[in-house]
């Protein structure tokens, strides 16, 4: 049941982040990566992979720190990238 | 008794074996540089016009050792000279791994990387603006002939082994592989084409870039590239012959690699050289033409 | 198909748990070639690049600063060891983790540089670089789901599967894509552009070495 | 023939190349849709169904792998295990602190089981310890790459200060100009992002 | 052993050459002129194209001389007029191969 | 008593064709979307999905090994997203600096370096020392890689939520110098494990506090970024 | 069937999941998004301590707070951002 919810998350979260409403935006795209994480979150549970959920969190919080630092430096200086 | 006999016997056997890499590295260096000079001859005539003696190669290579050796104010130091000494002695192995003990393609496989890898630094190390579009170039063409190479896959699928004694024994049982595999034979015959001089692939010593990597190297240094040289292009022909030709006798040798100097002398004195990139994606293409051409035959089949 | 026919005989095995290393005359020999080249790396000062410039007639150097000296040279001495690992080890996952190191590390041995162009081919080298752990790991992580076993040695023992067999083409690609071979060589080949060449040479070597390491265990996958 | 250079010069492209690339690779996943795919049941260290242990009421649930404390190791099914002469001591091995915790709660199995001893060490430390090796050598040469940008490039406060003071000095003798000049720089600066 | 003729028979091509080189720069320092045979490389091409295809033949008669010497030096003597400077001995040579292969011919359907 | 099956149990198996393709699905999408992006930024973005989808595939292979192997892919994927970023971030910095004189005294002007940001949050100041400190002991108590990532959330936080600005390149040295001696700890505590089995107690505590010291600190690292980035005024 | 059988633990969890990935997907406007955010972790929150692993769900709750500034502070300062850009369009300088 979880591991059926977990991928129809981790589909809908990775549509949303290619075609989703408004993600010309890269904070929303960014965003919406995360709906697919808490899906990868739910099959690592199912799994039984506790200890690699428990870091994938860690790690997941981070990488969205990195990106959120590079969408935010990019748009001070007004990159067009 | 018995130990010390064993031991003359080892003694003896490892100086056989020190002759005979011996020979044959210079049998290498003296045939191909005799081949490489034929070529150029053939290009001339080709070409209409008389060019120079079939032992011209040869004579080069041996002129410059006794020239003056010079280095680069801006060269990258150690690499610089010592490219030249791994550009010799990984063709010398080439030949010890082929005619003398019949080891393993794949290890000539690497050789070849590491020949790449040398033409590469060989460019870059000098400083020199011509050596770096050399070296570029070298990376650009590394990214097509490896897989040139790589069509020894096939002929490992084929035969089950990559060992070149193997593979020997195999032909003389199933036939040439020639006639079994001819688009694999046909890849690898591009490869050698475009390690020839003055080919149509040969862009990392095209004449646009005066003369590619070799341009900052001078003297000695020189004179131990053209020797390089000369061995790479007769183990090529080497392996060639022996991989898909079968159990030739040393007079098959010659002829053999005589006559696929002449082909492609007259390929490279008829074609012009291609822009790197047309360069890259032609030979790529062939390779995966070749390739799956060559594992859908033998599904096929 | 036995180990031996592709690389020669066994020398000897370097156990490290369920890792094992292990030791052919073509192992060594690519794991002794890309060590004498790091060592040469590490020896080795950097050239200058001396280009003519129009309208006068002075020239513009081209040369690497102290400080990103040492950063490339530390970079390209760990990516020479990563690639001389990859070389001799006898575990798929393994090969994939060496693959990944060198990955990174040659993007950062270019990104130290002020060239606009190279920094641009840094960046899209390094994006297939992350794409392709996709095809790596999952390539490696389909053969484990096959076959229960990541050891090559025991891999080479079992006879291919249709599936094997696609896990094996995702390898491959994952390794085309992280050593940039054609059609794929672009990125690879721009970041060649600057200077400081013992470094970019190991950029170029490994991917060679690694391609060459790649076909042998394709090999061993699928026959 | 033409047209085949055209796409040949345009393949060498830089930015084209992830592109290029992602797309070679969707295909091919799509093929994959097509081979049989199937999880060979005979895998090297299996684990219990999931959910076993915890309806058991394990405490060190889902990583218990039986064993006792330095006295006897846990079942660890691993691929040589020959080599590793100990194999199923670290699982079996609970430090003070785990055993403290075991007692206390039975719903903590997890970071009782990644606290030294426990399967993952197990793994990560002793029969894979080469992996993990390589793992932390990625992440340590991430690491040196982004901070060597970091320290001397994007972030460097010293020439920041002195990039801001002669940016202040220009603006004070330009500032005539550049309020003439920002109007329609600026514009064309922000059209690209708009 | 076979390694080791070969070789000999390499280098006994390349001295062949460079000597035949030499000889016609230093007799022909002229620039290139079409004129007509040189006698001496004619003789010196017959005799060498002559050895080397029959050496077999001259084995047979002359006993204590083995196969090898005499294929150096007809390589020798072939490669001496082959080697000459661009545009001499060219003539010389055809003109040995034919007669050499006229004699072999003979001799084989004599035999 | 607990029961280790010799194989993977059946509910596993049952799962594995499912989560395959699920992780071609997702990848294929991430992939797909890879194609048609023209900006680099998002591209980023996206890679972060074909990670995930590389995760899964890895992870449905449900064996204990499984895991040991997803934790790799995720620090990988950590690694390069990192790297990657801030040549991105370089790049686009040169790329303006490089441009013409008459844009860059604008350009420049206020916005290559950071500007403070003008904000002022009751969590930023109350709330740091106590969820770090918590986070950093439970880090402590997990040690491993797991524990490091936790830990070094903590550290990354609050650190970023300090106030001072102006962090001096020694103390960033300072961190670097610690995460490099604890790898060193943890590969001594690694290569000892095959000479000397017997001492493996000592040598898995070596190992796994070096390696929870040294993730921690570089996360810690992160977070002197961040704070550059997220500076007061 | 009683419609309160729905009211377990498995379902409130998933409902609360969906919905908060929906709301992520739909609604465009980063706060609100972010609260959405926020029921999706509540819902996955959920699902682990449905299955009794509480340190796992520890760590959940300690990771929350800390992404959720995050984002906070980041969506902030991109509208701090886009602001002055707007306001330089308009000519004005800014020191």
């Amino acid at each position: 049941m979880f591991f059926y919810t977990g991928c129809i998350l981790a589909i809908l979260g990775s549509i949303a982040t290619v075609v989703g409403p408004g993600v010309k935006d890269p904070i929303v795209r960014t965003f919406n990566t995360e709906v697919a994480a808490i899906g990868l979150s739910l099959i690592f549970l199912v799994y039984n992979h506790t200890l690699a959920l428990m870091t994938f969190i860690a790690a997941t919080a981070v990488t969205t720190l990195i990106l959120l630092r590079v969408i935010t430096r990019l748009e001070e200086i007004g990159a067009d990238a | 008794m018995i130990n010390i006999s064993y031991n003359s016997f080892l003694v003896i056997d490892t100086m056989n074996l020190m002759a005979n890499v011996l020979i044959n590295v210079v049998i290498a260096f003296l045939l191909g540089s005799l081949l490489l000079g034929l070529h150029r001859k053939i290009m001339a005539r080709i070409q209409l016009r008389p060019g120079p003696p079939v032992i011209q190669h040869l004579l080069h290579s041996l002129k410059f050792f006794f020239k003056e050796t010079s280095f680069p104010k801006t060269a990258s130091m150690p690499f610089y000279v010592s490219i030249t000494c791994l550009y010799c002695a990984i063709w010398i192995l080439a030949v010890i791994i082929g005619p003398v003990t019949y080891g393993t393609l794949l290890i000539i496989f690497a050789i070849y990387a590491v020949y790449k890898i040398v033409e590469h630094n060989a460019g870059s190390s000098s400083g020199s603006p011509y050596g770096k579009l050399s070296c570029v170039r070298a990376v650009f063409s590394a990214a097509a002939e490896i897989p040139l190479f790589a069509v020894l896959a096939i002929i490992f699928l084929q035969t089950g082994t990559i060992n070149i004694g193997d593979i020997v024994t195999y032909q003389a049982v199933h036939g040439p592989l020639i006639f079994s595999i001819p688009l694999a034979a046909l890849v690898f015959f591009i490869l050698i084409l475009s390690k020839s001089p003055y080919s149509p692939f040969s862009i990392t010593k095209g004449k646009d870039i005066i003369s590619g990597f070799e341009t900052e190297h001078f003297g000695v240094l020189r004179g131990y590239m053209m020797l390089s040289e000369s061995i790479a292009w007769y183990v090529l022909l080497w392996v060639f012959l022996t991989v898909f030709f079968g159990p030739l006798s040393i007079n098959g040798y010659l002829i053999g690699m005589v006559s696929i100097t002449a082909i492609t002398a007259l390929i490279n004195a008829t074609t012009p050289i291609l822009n790197p990139n047309h360069s890259v994606m032609s030979q790529i293409t062939l390779a995966i033409v070749g390739i799956g051409g060559s594992l859908l035959l033998m599904f096929i089949v | 198909m036995d180990i031996t026919t592709l690389g020669g005989n066994i020398l000897g095995t370097i156990p490290l748990g369920d890792i094992v290393i292990y030791l052919t005359p073509f192992h060594l020999f690519m794991f002794v070639v890309v060590l004498i080249f790091t060592a040469l790396i590490a020896m080795s000062r950097t050239e200058t690049q001396v280009e003519a410039e129009f309208g006068t007639l002075k020239e513009s150097k081209v040369s690497v600063g102290l400080s990103e000296f040492k950063t490339r040279r530390f970079l390209a001495i760990v990516c020479g060891l990563a690639t001389a690992g990859a070389m001799i080890t006898g575990d798929l996952f393994n090969i994939t983790l060496f693959i990944a190191l060198i990955g990174i590390v040659n993007v950062g041995i270019v990104s130290a540089v002020k060239q606009v162009d190279v920094l641009d081919a840094a960046y899209q080298y390094g994006i297939i670089a992350m794409i392709s752990s996709l095809p790596l790991f999952g390539g490696a992580a389909m053969i484990l789901a096959a076959t229960g076993t990541l050891s090559l040695f025991v891999l080479s023992g079992i006879a291919a599967t249709p599936m094997m067999i696609f896990g094996a083409i995702l390898l491959l690609i994952g390794i085309a894509g992280e050593t940039g071979i054609a059609p794929f060589f672009a990125t690879k080949a721009e970041m060649f552009r600057t200077p400081g060449s013992p470094f970019i040479l190991i950029i170029h070597l490994s991917s060679l070495m690694v391609i060459i390491r790649a076909i042998e265990v394709l090999l061993i996958i699928v026959t | 023939m033409s047209k085949i250079g055209k796409l040949w010069n345009a393949l060498a492209n830089p930015d084209r190349i992830p592109k290029l690339y992602s797309l070679v690779l969707a295909a091919f996943l799509l093929v994959g849709f097509l081979v049989p795919i199937s999880l060979d049941t005979n895998q090297i260290y299996p684990r219990p169904v999931p959910q076993e242990q915890v309806d058991e009421e394990s405490p060190l649930a889902p990583y218990d792998r039986g064993g006792k404390v330095l006295k006897t190791p846990g079942i660890i099914k691993a691929q040589y295990s020959e080599n590793s002469k100990s194999i199923g001591m670290i699982t079996s091995y609970m430090s003070p602190q785990a055993i403290l915790v075991q007692s206390i709660s039975p719903y903590f199995g997890t970071s009782i089981y990644s606290s030294p001893g426990g399967l993952i060490d197990e793994v990560l430390y002793y029969s894979r310890g080469f992996d993990t090796i390589l793992e932390s050598t990625i992440l340590m040469m991430s690491f040196v790459i982004a901070s060597w940008l970091v320290v001397n490039f994007t972030m460097n406060t010293r020439r920041a200060e002195k990039d801001s003071k002669n940016s202040k000095k220009a603006n004070i003798k330009n500032i005539n100009i550049s309020k003439n000049i920002s109007k329609i720089d600026s514009s064309s600066l922000n059209k690209e992002e708009e | 052993m076979n390694d080791l003729s070969y070789l000999i028979y390499i280098l006994v091509v390349i001295i062949g050459s460079i000597v035949g080189l030499l000889i016609s720069y230093k007799k022909h320092g002229e620039p290139f002129i079409f004129n007509d045979m040189d006698s001496i490389s004619v003789i010196i091409a017959i005799i060498g194209w002559i050895l080397l295809f029959n050496y077999g033949l001259f084995v047979s008669i002359i006993g204590f001389i083995s196969a090898m010497i005499i294929i150096s030096i007809a390589l020798f003597l072939v490669t001496l007029v082959i080697g000459m400077r661009p545009g001499y001995g060219r003539k010389e040579t055809l003109i040995g191969i034919v007669i050499s292969a006229m004699l072999w011919f003979i001799s084989y359907m004599l035999v | 008593m607990v029961l280790i099956p010799e194989v993977v149990p059946t509910i596993t198996a049952s799962l594995y064709l499912p989560a395959v393709y699920l992780a071609m699905i997702v990848g294929f999408l991430g992939l797909t979307g890879i194609a048609i992006q023209k900006k680099d930024i998002h591209i980023l973005i996206l890679t972060d999905l074909v990670g995930l989808a590389m995760l899964i595939m890895v992870a449905a292979v449900g064996t204990d090994l499984a895991e040991a192997l997803v934790l790799p892919g995720l620090v990988v994927e950590l690694a390069e997203i990192m790297a990657i970023s801030e040549i991105l971030i370089s790049r686009e910095m040169r790329k303006i600096e490089n441009a013409e004189p008459i844009d860059r005294v604008i350009a420049r002007k206020h916005s290559v370096f950071p500007f403070p940001l003008k904000l002022d949050m009751e969590i930023m100041t109350t709330a740091p020392n106590f969820i770090a400190l918590v986070m950093i002991l439970y880090g402590a108590f997990l040690t491993g890689f797991t524990g490091g990532a936790v830990a070094g959330g903590g550290i990354l936080f609050y650190i970023f939520s300090r106030k001072a600005r102006g962090l001096p390149v020694i103390v960033i040295d300072g961190i670097g110098a610690i995460s490099g001696f604890s790898w060193c700890l943890w590969i001594i505590g690694f290569v000892l494990f095959f000479i000397a089995p017997q001492y493996w107690l000592l040598l898995l505590f070596m190992a796994a506090c070096g390696l929870f010291l040294k993730v921690a600190s570089k996360l810690g690292l992160i977070g002197a970024m961040m704070r550059e980035e997220y500076k007061k005024e | 069937m009683i419609p309160l059988d729905f009211l377990n633990i498995t379902w409130i969890s998933i409902i609360l999941m969906i919905i908060g990935a929906l709301g992520i997907i739909w609604l465009i406007k980063p706060i609100d998004k972010l609260i959405m955010f926020s029921v999706m972790e509540v819902g996955f929150l959920l699902v682990v301590v449905s299955f009794k692993y509480l340190d796992v769900a520890l760590v959940i709750a300690l990771f929350g707070p800390i992404s959720t500034v995050t984002f906070l502070l980041s969506i902030i300062k991109i509208n701090d951002i886009r602001k002055r850009n707007k306001n330089n369009l308009e000519g004005e300088i800014i020191d």
